[in-house]
């Protein structure tokens, strides 16, 4: 550690100016632009007022890289834009070209890289995931594992743009769900089924007993004594596995290998264009942990996004079209059972009956 | 460099066309000898099929609160080399654009003093360096402050904004999304770095409704543009549009307010009926554009499911002039962001998000507080119970309460 | 069930009602509740309970009453 | 009391068979209507796949009325309709006709006996109401009042069908709402604005405490003593005057002349068609009680029927109309201000917000 | 007869086109003494703006715990005819069908034991006689027994069941609603006369989608006509109806599931995503019919809004043959309400709706205690919350659980 005793340290110099890493037909047009056009599921140009074009070149990324990912990112800027970059919120890389002639050079030099070239318009996304077993402590399966599995199999579906509108996929390794499960066209959830194992001893050194009361969403978790010490005892009935507890208490693991899994989610979706934003869906209440390639996992999002490819209207999500032909019939399509899992029976569950007469016979 | 461990489970993942991150652990591993027993215990996780890190406890940089995960194996004389494999968050640039040399100087710090293996970027926004030891923790800190960055958000604080592209690259941007991001960020650095929230607190800004940074659903505060004026139609655009697209069925007919129709005569558009949805400007970019008044609406409350459930954010301020309000260093808006907090931290209780807490004290009340009107844009609808608090009343003597 | 028995549920009805004036109000199917775990030994049924209460109130030494619910009562 | 010792009384007889009420033409097309057509608001004609007709002559009935009433429409149905007639849902009356030259002979007498001819398709209903100060020891305003004054009022919107589509107004005295006010396209609701008067004496003698505590919905009625016996306090910040303490305890009176009133209700449905079912919302939430033709109350019940005639289309709900122009332009339109009273704060109060940055601007 | 109070506030309500219950109520004055006093008692509401009557109590006619609400006045020195102002509720027909001779012994019972003031009829369905005192109750019981008439329900009961005019009238009924109510309320007059459910339990029958009885809205079981196969069109009639409607616009546009198509070649419909929510027949009754297979939905839950806010029924069996059921007396109807009234009995509090309770335990365990199957069809969507409580799970020996 250098020593810093009798200077100063700097702190709080908050992120960077980004003006400093802007390309100059950015710089330029800022706020000026008129329209794009996609050009390929790998490029697209923005027009400006003043007639200037960039054109974005979208590369997909695994997220969690190297030193050397990032170096051989560069050398391909420093060769085609001029040193300019970005990425997306989706985690792609985006080079950004003035010359529409370093088009085809940089896709020929990213395909030497072996790296997909695609994600803009009607594909699947790049999916949104997070740490698992790489770096989380509460992960009931693994992000980066399930993430590649899926990219393997829908690889066509992110370099060509196949689908009625674009698909945007989540997981996240448990219920905290760290990024976009909540709101996903498609999501796979990493989650327990077993009550958290006490360690009494762990909980009456490490733990808050009202915060770790507090944490539980089912109120099953409840005041108890430990050799004379406050500590807690759960209701198991009332636990929905979900893992809050353990974060503010690490006397609570959940993990079980024999139970731990994954869900299936459908039907979110973030944009307000045409309809509200919306929550993911149940689908699939359960599949174990099957790595390296978690097979049942990469299958039930295929039969989804097949389903979805054949029976979807141009331009409808995922969600939208589950709207409009019901419910019943994607349980019926894609031969997922509906169980009792299904009905919401957490706090607002009520308002997510079907309180009318329309139903499909 | 030889591998240390066998790991037949991960060298599958190796296979298939998409990039692989276990290729990358390797890459890694070559620049960083503690890389090497990642891959090791990755490998035992698959084995076994569960994780092995443990809490994460009181690890960061002196001064701050945040912007550190720690993180410790629960196998650390197996895997001495992630005994300690902190993650370090870096706050990424406005709309995550770069140039090669930052990037590269960004790598060096994390290949020298590192496991070499990044986020780019993490799911909040920043940029993450994976596998650090606590003491090379104030080193990397040091090296980044030197070229200009600073560490993210975590705990109880601020966390790292970010925004969408915005007017850098995108024709739909309603305001300077960009901008705002930098400069709340930049004006709320101290509670950023030195947690005294009850909980995390996120913003996400992003340019038009189309919400490319998912702000409804993962800020706690969600900046999203909009118009108060027409919508820009070049009806000749239109028209070569009509020739690909049947414009009843993909268009029109997909407006959620029913306010658009076509015929001979061309598009027609009733704006005061227009929820400025963007998606008749999706389908037909060269052909309509978004208004000139541009203008952003003000959500609160998005969050993941704990405790109570998963949240969208909901409407707090329809319009907000930010143009107007740009020029006075967005003063309403911090004035805004501020009362929140305030609210916040009056009523809250510790890890409750602020979109719990509206819900349990009541918006009205929570409104009343922060000087703001209740609104009919707020709700999807009016209540439909009479359980109603009246607050007023008459009394005997004629006197109104 | 024996007429002996019905003859001491009914009792046992009227009595509970009458030992609980002015505190509970109970409701019909609280009584069924009630009589069906006294009685279990009896092996009486919530029909026969329904049977008596019936008895009671056609007979008249029992009056339904209402408030906000039904209950049953001794006659005012 | 006639003496039934000895003789067993006969009970449970249940409702008499419908079938010795029926038109003849009624028994012979049973099952076999084929279509209709609404001839006049007043009269409607069914035909048979026999061919056979039969035609039903709507008049509108107060609802509470006088044997003397009865007995007119007797004579009627002797006269013209072979003694055959029936009630609506409404409480409107039918006269049931397999002569086509009666109608206009039994209009002319209905006419003399100065009773509405209407009710028929794009008008305003009969109005739903319930007993007020005539019967019910909880009515907050009355029933039969602001029912005659509104539809002395609206008359032409039930003689003539003027409409964009078939308007139903319901009323209740109170939050018990012994009817339709929760799901009407205009509802009136008599409400209270104060907490219910403890009397201790009574709660004591005729109260059950704790369903007393039970039957509040906001948790606001708490365990108290009275000269040393169980009784009940109020959190009077926590009321929300809905009345249902007195309802199970008669020592909780609310009835306050200074602050009882009505509260306006707008765009609920029952039927299936179209949308699905939907609750009444909130319009305006307090108007004070104005006997004998609370005149305040008429006005905004026209106000809501006005803009509802110009702005909505054909065949469009209440409801559907300002689904469609959204509720800022509802409350804008009609002058009615929104106040924090409309923002549902009550169990499910969170799924009515706007989550999406749909705004009109 | 003169009046005995002077009423200027009610006489106001004389005036005016709609007939007035004020003269309605004069004219019983004529035929009964104790009906000028309510003229007079309301009189004095109006002046004062408050009810006064007071809570019923223990009235009621000999075995039956229902059918009468009791109601005394406030002000009995006063207003002495209406000390004792009871309600007699009566069982209406099914279908609210009379005729003359019927109607007038009604009365007449009314008119001579009663105030002469009736409900023609009561929300839920009864013909009310107002105005009886207790010394006449079992007399009126009793006369309206020996014409085959009974009293309907209060209190803590099942309570009258109704129906709307079905087949009776009504090309739009897909099943006999009308016998139906008949044979239910039949069938349960002992939990209709004899308290001993926890709270009051409605049926509604409706004949199609319409739900002209509002059963969605306002009974515990509603029970509302649908059908199978197809909607049966006269294409010619369609013809007709599109020279008068903009069929795009006002019929296949506002179909809710988007199934339907009109051009040259006719009318389509996609039966199979066809809700029935009856719009398109409702618009062109001539053109459309339902289809032949007549069956029902069966919704459970729907009440006012005391204590946990307004319901609306939600599906429970989303088709049920009842034409067939019918021949078995509904017997599989009557098996599915007992196991409901069941569980009501066994888990329900006193003053819960089973609605309520339904929600308080979950629909999931309610619907294995009842033994019917989880469906899709229940649902409008599925949850959108992972806090899912799984029941199976694996032991270590690789028991499932
Ligand atoms: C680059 C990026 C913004 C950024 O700052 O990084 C971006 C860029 C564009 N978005 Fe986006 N969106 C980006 C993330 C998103 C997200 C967020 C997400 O996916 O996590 C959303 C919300 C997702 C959702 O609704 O669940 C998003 C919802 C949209 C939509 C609305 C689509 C819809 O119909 O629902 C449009 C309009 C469209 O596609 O027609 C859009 C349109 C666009 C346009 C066409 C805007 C423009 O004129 O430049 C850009 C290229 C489209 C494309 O990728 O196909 N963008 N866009 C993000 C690229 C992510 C990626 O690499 O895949
Ligand atoms: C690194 C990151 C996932 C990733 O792989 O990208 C992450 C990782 C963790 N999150 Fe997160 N969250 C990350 C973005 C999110 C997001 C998405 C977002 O910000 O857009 C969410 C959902 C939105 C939200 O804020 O609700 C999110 C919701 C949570 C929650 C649930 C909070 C809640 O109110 O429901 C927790 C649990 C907690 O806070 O106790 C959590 C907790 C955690 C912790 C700190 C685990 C813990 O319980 O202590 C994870 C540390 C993992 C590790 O070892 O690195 N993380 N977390 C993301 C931050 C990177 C960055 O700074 O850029
Ligand atoms: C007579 C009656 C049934 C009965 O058994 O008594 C009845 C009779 C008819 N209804 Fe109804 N409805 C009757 C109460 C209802 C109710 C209940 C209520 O109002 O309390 C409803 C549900 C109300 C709601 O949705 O809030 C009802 C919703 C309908 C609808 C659906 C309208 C819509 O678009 O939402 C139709 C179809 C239509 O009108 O096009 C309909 C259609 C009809 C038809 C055309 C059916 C037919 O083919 O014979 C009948 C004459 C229509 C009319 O009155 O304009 N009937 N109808 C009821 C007359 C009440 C009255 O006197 O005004
Ligand atoms: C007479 C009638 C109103 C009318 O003018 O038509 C009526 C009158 C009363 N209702 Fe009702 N209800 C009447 C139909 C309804 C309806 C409508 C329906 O059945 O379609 C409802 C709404 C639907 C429902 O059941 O939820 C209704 C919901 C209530 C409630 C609230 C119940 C709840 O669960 O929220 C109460 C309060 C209670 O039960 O304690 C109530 C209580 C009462 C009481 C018994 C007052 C009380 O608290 O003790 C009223 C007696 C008034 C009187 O003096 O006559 N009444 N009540 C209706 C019965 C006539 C008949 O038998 O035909
Ligand atoms: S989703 Fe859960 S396990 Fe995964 S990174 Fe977030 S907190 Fe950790
Ligand atoms: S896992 Fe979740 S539900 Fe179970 S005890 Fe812990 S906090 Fe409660
Ligand atoms: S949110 Fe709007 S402005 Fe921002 S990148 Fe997406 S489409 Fe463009
Ligand atoms: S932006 Fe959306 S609401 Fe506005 S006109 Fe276009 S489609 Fe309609
Ligand atoms: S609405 Fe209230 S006041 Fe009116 S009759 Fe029903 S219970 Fe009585
Ligand atoms: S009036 Fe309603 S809210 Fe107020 S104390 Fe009584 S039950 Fe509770
Ligand atoms: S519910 Fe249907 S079947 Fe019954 S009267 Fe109404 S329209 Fe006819
Ligand atoms: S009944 Fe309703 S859902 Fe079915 S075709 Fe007609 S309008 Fe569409």
């Amino acid at each position: 550690m250098p020593d810093v005793s009798g200077t100063k340290r700097i702190t709080d110099v908050g992120p960077h100016d980004y003006h400093d890493f802007l390309h100059p037909v950015i710089k330029n047009n800022y706020g000026k632009w008129k329209y794009h056009e996609i050009l390929s599921p790998a490029h697209m140009v923005h027009v400006s007022e003043t007639g200037d074009k960039i054109y974005s070149v979208r590369v997909g990324s695994p997220r969690l890289v190297s030193g050397s990912f990032i170096r051989d990112l560069c050398d391909l800027a420093d060769k085609y834009s001029g040193g300019y970059l970005r990425f997306t919120t989706r985690n792609n890389v985006e080079f950004l070209l003035d010359k529409e002639e370093n088009i085809e050079p940089l896709m020929n030099d990213i395909k030497k890289l072996n790296l997909p070239l695609g994600g803009i318009g009607n594909v699947v996304a790049n999916i949104v995931h997070t740490q698992g077993w790489i770096h989380c402590h509460t992960a009931a399966s693994d992000a980066s594992g399930v993430t590649k599995a899926l990219m393997d199999d829908l690889y066509e579906y992110y370099t060509d743009a196949k689908l009625p509108a674009k698909v945007r996929i989540a997981f996240a390794c448990c219920l905290n769900m760290c990024g976009a499960v909540h709101c996903s066209d498609i999501a796979v959830l990493g989650i327990h089924r077993r009550p958290p194992k006490l360690l009494p001893d762990k909980i009456m050194n490490l733990c808050e007993i009202p915060s770790t009361i507090a944490s539980c969403p089912t109120n099953a978790i409840r005041p108890d004594t430990y050799n004379g010490k406050p500590s807690v005892k759960i209701i198991e009935e009332a636990c929905v596995f979900c893992g809050n507890c353990f974060t503010v208490c690490s006397g609570m693991p959940l993990s079980d290998p024999l139970n731990d899994g994954v869900s299936i989610w459908v039907g979110g979706k973030v944009s307000n264009a045409r309809t509200k934003p919306s929550f993911s869906k149940l689908a699939v209440p359960y599949l174990e942990n099957d790595p390296p390639r978690w097979p049942k996992v990469v299958e039930a999002v295929k039969t989804i996004l097949d389903a979805y490819k054949n029976g979807a209207e141009k331009g409808e999500r995922v969600g939208e079209w589950i709207e409009r032909i019901g419910w019943p019939k994607f349980f019926n399509i894609t031969g997922f059972k509906f169980t009792k899992y299904h009905i919401d029976d957490f706090r607002l569950g009520e308002a997510t009956m079907n309180y009318s007469a329309q139903v499909r016979q | 460099m030889s591998k240390k461990h066998q790991t037949p489970l991960l060298d599958e993942l190796k296979k298939g066309k998409w990039p692989s991150f276990v290729t990358e652990i390797e890459r890694a591993a070559e620049k960083s000898e503690m890389t090497d027993d990642l891959l090791g215990q990755v490998e035992q996780s698959y084995k076994e099929k569960m994780g092995h890190w443990k809490h994460g406890g009181m690890v960061g940089v002196k001064g701050y609160g945040g912007g550190i995960v720690g993180r410790f194996s629960d196998l650390p004389e197996k895997y001495p080399g992630v005994k300690e494999f902190h993650t370090v968050r870096i706050n990424q640039p406005s709309g995550f654009f770069y140039t090669s040399d930052i990037l590269r100087k960004i790598v060096d710090v994390g290949d020298k003093h590192a496991s070499s293996l990044y986020n780019f970027h993490g799911s909040t926004g920043d940029i993450q360096i994976l596998g650090v030891k606590t003491s090379e923790l104030e080193t990397i800190f040091q090296q980044l402050v030197s070229f200009g960055f600073d560490l993210g958000g975590s705990g109880s604080a601020l966390r790292t904004p970010s925004c969408c592209v915005g007017m850098a690259r995108c024709e739909f941007a309603n305001y300077d999304a960009m901008n705002m991001c930098y400069n709340i960020t930049q004006a709320f650095q101290d509670e950023m770095h030195r947690p005294i929230f009850n909980y995390k607190f996120k913003f996400k800004f992003s340019g038009c409704g189309n919400d490319c940074t998912a702000s409804i659903a993962r800020a706690d505060l969600s900046v999203i543009g909009t118009w108060k004026d027409n919508i820009r139609i070049d009806q000749d655009m239109v028209k070569e549009y009509a020739k690909k697209i049947n414009l009843h069925k993909y268009v029109t007919g997909k407006c959620p307010t029913k306010c658009m129709s076509y015929d001979e005569t061309g598009l027609k558009i009733d704006d005061s009926n227009c929820s400025k949805c963007m998606h008749c400007i999706n389908v037909m970019p060269k052909a309509l554009r978004p208004g000139v008044k541009g203008g952003v609406t003000i959500l609160l409350g998005s969050k993941a499911p704990m405790v109570s459930g998963p949240r969208l954010s909901m409407v707090l301020v329809p319009f907000y002039d930010v143009a107007e309000d740009a020029k006075n260093g967005y003063q309403w808006f911090k004035d805004l962001i501020g009362k929140i907090w305030e609210f916040w931290d009056e009523y809250g209780v510790s890890r409750e998000r602020v979109g719990e807490l509206i819900q349990r004290v009541g918006i009205g009340n929570f409104l009343e507080a922060i000087g703001l009107e209740p609104l009919p844009e707020m709700v999807s609808s009016p209540r439909g119970n009479p359980f109603v608090l009246y607050e007023e009343y008459v009394e005997a003597d004629g006197e109104k309460n | 069930m024996t007429d002996e028995t019905k003859a001491q549920l009914e009792e046992a009805i009227v009595n509970l009602i009458k030992e609980f004036t002015n505190k509970k109000r109970f409701k019909p199917g609280d009584i069924v509740k009630e009589m069906e775990m006294k009685f279990s030994v009896n092996g009486v049924t919530k029909d026969d309970v329904k049977a008596a209460i019936r008895d009671l109130t056609d007979s008249g030494r029992l009056i339904y009453g209402y408030a906000g619910g039904s209950f049953l009562s001794l006659p005012e």
